[in-house]
């Protein structure tokens, strides 16, 4: 572990627009820290947390230092740069002569750094790395993209990676680690790598050496903040019960409440849905398909000819639920959910996943 | 001459037609609005009758027939039955036709009273009860929400009926186009009362991008939970007759905003 | 009755005009007996239905009379209601209206120019076989600079028809300066692709027709008046608003199809619309604008309605000058609109939609719901001044063939630009036969 | 940077070119398809029961299970009913058109395993049901001795219904095949049976202690089918069936064909009938 200044923080973005990396890190918009690119130091949201959240309630407030990461996860996850919202997966020309076509795909993958990555999200990206491991534009972009985590020692009021062993610290597939510590108000970072390219990128960077207390006392927040989420979900025998009881009550009760809008599925960094639409120009010579995020909230997701499998919202609140929680252990060895929070807080009407998923686990009808 | 013209290049291009009822022509101009398309629409359909744009008007049949405004007279009772039997395909086009449009408003109160509070001598008015849409006379094939409806969902729906294809007219909320968009939700985020979880995508979330709430323009959505929302909209702050005006604007008349708003 | 033959001639529908309405001329031997612009358009009951409504929801709900000038009644409402409420917004929120409203301008007059009156003077039925009558450049530059005007409505609207960023005390969130300033290369192609038509407009054939009128506009201190203005007539009338119902008179006669606006004081008719503006505000133009108008045939003082075309041309050049002014100085304003506490009493507002002086007046309880709604869309105003128009044009050419005289009349209804769907005070008539 | 995926398939979205040789009427919106390679090359190696996504060009892509015989060099075949725009489409195809193909996708019919070596087979099928089965069938007849008694049980809605009614008809005739046809509604000119498909199964002298079942059809006929196998005594684990979803990538990332845990372009179509039969009595799931 090293120990990166202010100024430091400084130098590392601008070795990375250096090298012609996009940066995409937290942003202050529109009331809220979201991720969009960063084009200088200041666009960082300096003194600004957004921990307060509560089921459909997020605001952004000031904070007494100036922090550039005291904030947890906003409304914007990483997959809309790794699996995006809408994408076109080939374009296609009819030859005139023979009646065929000729089909083309030239996924772009521009170079990029994610900064600020928090342990729930970075155990997103690995989920979706394993969903996506076939998908080329997915891939592609995702090889192109460098990874700087950050340690949450502030955890939020939805926030529950405690529970799903995802964070506060962040772990896996990171190049560089960063923990925002704050002396007097002051930040500075205490940097680890997690990769080669990290390792290469560290090294041109002007790290100071941090002590063995430094080591320790980050050691003592990050268990600190594992005490101190917004919630929690009890995940023993959790699938089972939850994949035992699809003839529930509970999910009728929550189709009352639920508006099936699909924020939740939306919102949710592992949520991999996607819908296809193939079409052409008013000329009918050159089609494209396109790719964009769907969700299980939709009642086109589930049309088949003759009707539509979940018509009723009560099915398709179900689906979400126990696919994230139960089939997902099935599908790919580990939950769907990795307890950043988002589908609690960005739900306009404040359905929690943790307080449902108990309800349906905790009693038998 | 004109129907030389129109023929003469390709005898087989399908015949559009646009026919307007009580509307204010926003939504037939969204077709003159598609600058960069317009050319390629007239080499791909013949223009067969749209008298917006164009005094040659030929009669039918037609392939496809835009029909924008809602149905108010006894006349335009009559004049929608002709329409239909000229068209192969019948596609309503914005609120009015759709769902009744703001004029669908006279719906929940004495038409009479309103004619006296605009007009000077009422009797001359020929005029209904109702706003009512153009399902409600006639069967129609396709749908396109909004007031107005959204250009690109236009030139979809042409190129859709032109090939063949299913149009893709999404039945999902505003909110999964807002999330796409990567905006914030003005609910949650600022606490502002936002029809999108309920309304029909289509316009690309524009309202939360420009930091207002959705006002419901493209009508409900499939199977829209307003009982839900409306216990969202108190909570924001809107007293009862506010979340009444708030499911009562532009498709007034479609049955889910109608029975939310009480009427 | 009897014996002589009466000679009809009937426009069934009126094409390429916004809205539906008929025109019928009845002749017996040499006189003509009368002149009905029939309007079909059924009636909407706007200023019925705004009544029980938040005064906030009126630029929203006043949109929908027009689909193709919208931001007549958005920004009309909203200023009505900023005056009912005893507010102004600042310099920055007003230049950002003014500027929409000179996209609203520049798309709705380059519609009109291009593709609904300029195919009357070439004999086309449309633009469509304009283009394919070998003036595809024109209708390629009518697209270009209504796709300018589009964009400007949409970079601060968020849609060109009934945006959704306009509200009572300003914007919901104000444009980013970025945004504005990528139109310029726009504007400026759009510009050049005006003049280079200019040669085409003016070499038009115009109908020997005056008509002694009175034009009547907004007029404003210092600009060429859009927004808000004084009113003023040709024939000296200088009012603020609160003047407008005293006068003129909305009339329900019997022979007409409309409420019918004319003086109160004369029963005479008036003509709004760009004729009048220029008329009024000659010197509120660039000077060499002014110069230009001359020399493409818009001589002070012009009187001929066939003209009105030009005079659309020179506001299209106006709005385009005043587009890149206006966003050379644009700053993104403090806040995007001002608070406007309701109370009781009565507001009005007015501003020149593209045909012509549009009217708002409202009347608010002290909650801010809106008990008494008026307004007098252009269309409405020129509805008599057409009448009176046609008879005049008609009177003195019977001899001609129903033909001709039918396309005449044709041509100079839409030299108004009338806009039928903007017709909160239209209404169908029981149409007798016969 | 780090730990990317690999496997990454740059063809993974992308239809082949194959061109039409021949279109075969097989019912009022039943049609067969015979597709080449537009390129030439290798034809498509497949098991049975596996499926291809076909893509008509600018209109749209959808699953079809291969229909021609998994052992022969012949053309790729598909038999593809007629109900939506995009199938509707493919009707209208002449040979010479070109189809979009990406697959071959999904598991298959276990009839080449240890599983079915000796068995008896029933194989169940319901209207056009009967196509994804047909592979199979014509593989148990390249190795007709490997099986015990093989029954073919088939249920259309009227005799006009009756899909492959020619092939039918010849393995009807095979001394070793028991093949039993009803409709639902019979007309004058139908002598044979009547009823729903599930009431064959009842019949039949297969063992049902050594039997391997293959059912296709509507979800609810493969239901009852189901069990009146297991009411005869074939044990859960050796009925099959194809399941229907809804399917865009047909390689387990849309999301689109979840059923249960399962994805059913991936796990599916054909599974084991134990392995779902809890899924399959819930609604909407
Ligand atoms: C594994 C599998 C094998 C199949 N094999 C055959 C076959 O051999 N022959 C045959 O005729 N039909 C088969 N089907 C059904 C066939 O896929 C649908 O009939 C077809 O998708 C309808 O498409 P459409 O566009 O014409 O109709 P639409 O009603 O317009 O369907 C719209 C879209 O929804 C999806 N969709 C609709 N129905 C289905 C469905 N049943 N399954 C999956 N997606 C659907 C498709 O993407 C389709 O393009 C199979 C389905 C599956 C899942
Ligand atoms: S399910 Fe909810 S808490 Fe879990 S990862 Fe998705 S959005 Fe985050
Ligand atoms: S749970 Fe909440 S966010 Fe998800 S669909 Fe239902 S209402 Fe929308
Ligand atoms: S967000 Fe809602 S009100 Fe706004 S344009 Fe879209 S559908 Fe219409």
């Amino acid at each position: 572990m090293q120990r990166l200044s202010l100024a430091g923080l400084a130098v590392l973005l601008h070795v990375l627009w250096a090298d012609r990396r996009e940066i995409i890190g937290p942003r202050l918009r529109d009331g809220a820290i979201t991720l969009g690119i960063l084009h200088r130091l200041e666009d960082l949201p300096v003194g600004w947390s957004d921990t307060a959240q509560e089921a459909a309630q997020y605001r952004v407030v000031p904070r007494a230092d100036s922090a550039r990461f005291g904030h947890v996860t906003g409304p914007l996850s990483w997959k809309r740069w790794l699996f995006l919202p809408e994408e076109v997966l080939f374009r296609a020309v009819r030859d005139d002569q023979d009646g065929g076509f000729t089909l083309s795909a030239t996924p772009t993958a521009p170079l990029r750094a994610f900064l600020g990555v928090r342990g729930c999200d970075l155990a997103a990206i690995a989920i979706q790395d394993r969903i996506f491991a076939h998908d080329p534009a997915y891939c592609a972009r995702r090889e192109a993209t460098l990874i700087i985590a950050i340690n949450c020692l502030e955890p939020g009021g939805t926030c529950f990676c405690a529970s799903m062993e995802t964070g506060p610290q962040a772990r896996g597939a990171f190049d560089l680690r960063l923990t925002e510590w704050l002396d007097a108000g002051t930040p500075s970072y205490l940097v680890e790598s997690g990769s080669a390219a990290g390792r290469k990128l560290l090294a041109r960077l002007p790290i100071e050496a941090c002590t063995p207390e430094d080591q320790a006392r980050v050691e003592q927040a990050l268990a600190q903040a594992a005490t101190r989420m917004g919630r929690q979900l009890d995940t023993g025998g959790l699938a089972e019960r939850l994949a035992a009881r699809p003839g529930h009550r509970h999910w009728q009760q929550v189709a009352a409440r639920c508006l099936s809008c699909a924020n939740c599925t939306l919102v949710c960094p592992t949520c991999f849905c996607s819908t296809i639409e193939d079409r052409t120009d008013l000329s009918g010579t050159t089609a494209e398909r396109v790719r964009r995020w769907d969700s299980c909230f939709d009642l086109e997701h589930s049309y088949i000819v003759g009707g539509n499998v979940r018509a009723d919202p009560a099915a398709r609140y179900r689906q979400w639920l126990l696919h994230k929680l139960a089939y997902w252990h099935t599908q790919f060895g580990t939950s769907g959910c990795t307890g950043c929070g988002r589908c609690i807080t960005w739900c306009p009407v404040g359905i929690d996943l943790t307080v449902e998923a108990a309800a349906v686990a905790g009693s038998e009808a | 001459m004109n129907a030389a013209r129109n023929t003469a290049r390709n005898p087989s291009r399908p015949r559009l037609a646009v026919f307007k009822f009580a509307s204010c022509d926003g939504c037939q101009l969204s077709l003159l609005d598609c600058e960069d398309e317009l050319l390629a629409v007239c080499e791909a359909v013949e223009i067969a009758y749209f008298p917006e744009a164009s005094s040659a008007m030929q009669p039918g049949p037609y392939d496809i027939v835009l029909v924008e405004g809602s149905i108010t007279t006894a006349h335009d009772r009559e004049r929608i039955r002709r329409v239909r039997r000229s068209a192969r395909r019948l596609v309503t086009i914005g609120a009015c036709a759709t769902s009744g449009g703001i004029q669908a408003l006279r719906n929940f109160r004495d038409v009479a009273e309103f004619a006296h509070l605009v007009y000077a001598r009422p009797e001359y008015l020929d005029t209904l009860a109702e706003s009512t849409p153009i399902a409600a006379h006639v069967p129609v094939d396709h749908e396109l929400r909004g007031c107005p409806i959204d250009q690109r969902q236009l030139l979809a729906l042409l190129d859709a009926l032109l090939r063949g294809r299913r149009p893709s007219i999404p039945s999902a909320a505003v909110c999964t186009e807002c999330k796409r968009a990567g905006q914030v939700c003005v609910t949650v985020a600022q606490g502002t009362p936002c029809l999108g979880p309920v309304t029909q995508a289509g316009c690309g979330a524009l309202c939360p991008g420009f930091a207002r709430g959705c006002y419901g323009c493209f009508g409900p959505k499939e199977a829209p939970n307003t009982d839900a929302l409306a216990v969202k909209l108190g909570e924001l702050g809107l007293d009862p007759p506010a979340v009444r005006r708030f499911w009562h604007t532009f498709n007034a008349g479609a049955g889910a905003f109608r029975r939310a708003g009480g009427g | 009755m009897d014996g002589e033959r009466t000679r009809r001639i009937e426009v069934g529908t009126l094409a390429r005009v916004e809205g539906e309405g008929a025109l019928t001329l009845r002749v017996r031997g040499d006189r003509l007996l009368d002149v009905q612009l029939r309007i079909y358009e059924p009636p909407r009951f706007f200023e019925a239905l705004l009544r029980g409504r938040d005064f906030r929801e009126a630029p929203d709900i006043s949109a929908r009379i027009c689909g193709i000038c919208p931001i007549a009644y958005q920004l009309g409402a909203a200023q009505a209601m900023e005056d009912a409420c005893g507010v102004q917004v600042g310099a920055g929120l007003r230049a950002l209206r003014r500027l929409i409203y000179c996209g609203e301008w520049i798309e709705s007059h380059a519609l009109h120019v291009f593709l609904l009156h300029l195919p009357d003077f070439l004999g086309m039925p449309d633009a469509v076989a304009l283009a394919e009558a070998g003036h595809r450049d024109t209708v390629q530059a009518a697209l270009r600079i209504r796709k300018l005007g589009n964009a400007l409505m949409r970079v601060i609207g968020g849609r060109e028809i009934h945006p959704v960023n306009l509200k009572v005390g300003g914007f919901w969130r104000a444009p980013d300066a970025e945004a504005l300033q990528a139109l310029l290369p726009d504007i400026g192609q759009a510009t050049d692709a005006m003049l280079r038509q200019l040669d085409q407009l003016t070499r038009l054939a115009f109908p020997d027709f005056t008509v002694d009128c009175e034009f009547l506009a907004l007029r404003h201190d210092e600009e060429y008046a859009i927004t808000e203005g004084r009113l003023v007539s040709s024939r000296g009338i200088d009012l603020p608003l609160e003047g407008y119902d005293g006068l003129l008179t909305e009339t329900h006669v019997r022979h007409s199809t409309a409420l019918q606006s004319q003086r109160s004081d004369g029963g005479t008719p008036v003509h709004v619309g760009p004729l009048a503006r220029l008329h009024l505000n000659r010197d509120r133009l660039p000077p060499e604008l002014a110069r230009l108008a001359g020399q493409i045939g818009l001589e002070p003082g012009c009187r001929n309605p066939f003209k009105s075309i030009l005079a659309r041309v020179i506001e299209v050049l106006y709005a385009l000058g005043e587009a890149r002014r206006l966003i050379d100085e644009y700053r993104v304003p403090e806040a995007p609109a001002i608070d406007c506490p309701p109370r009781a009493g009565t507001g009005y507002g007015a501003t020149e939609a593209p045909r012509g002086l549009c009217y708002h007046r409202y009347t608010l309880a002290a909650d801010g719901v809106i008990t008494d709604a008026k307004i007098v869309a252009p269309t409405s105003v020129n509805q008599r001044q057409i009448e009176a128009d046609l008879h005049e044009y008609a009177a003195s050419r019977l001899d001609q063939s129903d033909e001709r005289l039918r396309h005449g009349c044709e041509r100079l209804i839409r030299s108004y630009d009338p806009c039928i769907s903007c017709s909160t005070h239209f209404l169908t008539l029981n149409i007798e036969n016969g | 940077m780090n730990a990317t995926p690999g496997g990454a398939d740059p063809a993974l979205w992308l239809p082949e070119p194959w061109r039409i040789e021949r279109v075969r009427r097989e019912l009022s919106d039943t049609f067969t398809l015979e597709l080449q390679p537009t390129a030439g090359g290798a034809p498509l190696r497949f098991l049975p029961g596996q499926f291809n996504m076909l893509y008509a060009f600018g209109l749209g892509e959808v699953p079809i299970s291969i229909s021609g015989d998994p052992e022969a060099d012949g053309p790729l075949v598909h038999t593809i009913r007629a109900v939506g725009p995009v199938t509707e489409a493919m009707r209208r195809l002449v040979p010479g058109d070109v189809l979009g193909v990406r697959g071959p996708f999904g598991s298959c019919w276990p009839v080449s395993g240890a599983e079915a070596e000796g068995c008896d087979l029933v194989i169940v099928a319901g209207g056009v049901g009967l196509a994804p089965l047909r592979p199979a069938i014509l593989h148990v007849l390249r190795h007709r001795q490997r099986f015990g008694q093989v029954c073919i049980f088939y249920g259309a809605r009227t005799p006009a219904d009756i899909l492959y009614r020619h092939e039918l008809r010849r393995w009807r005739g095979q001394f070793d095949l028991l093949v039993d046809v009803t409709v639902d509604r019979a007309t004058q000119d139908w002598a044979g049976r009547v009823g729903v498909v599930p009431r064959l199964v009842e019949g039949g002298g297969y063992d049902p202690q050594h039997t391997l079942a293959l059912v296709c059809g509507p979800e609810i006929m493969m239901r009852h089918t189901a069990r009146a196998l297991l009411a005869r005594g074939v044990r859960r684990e050796r009925i099959h069936v194809s399941m229907e979803r809804n399917m865009k990538c047909a390689v387990g990332l849309c999301g689109h064909c979840q059923f249960g845990p399962h994805f059913v372009c991936r796990d599916g179509p054909v599974f084991r009938f134990d392995v779902i039969e809890a899924l399959m009595t819930v609604d909407g799931l």
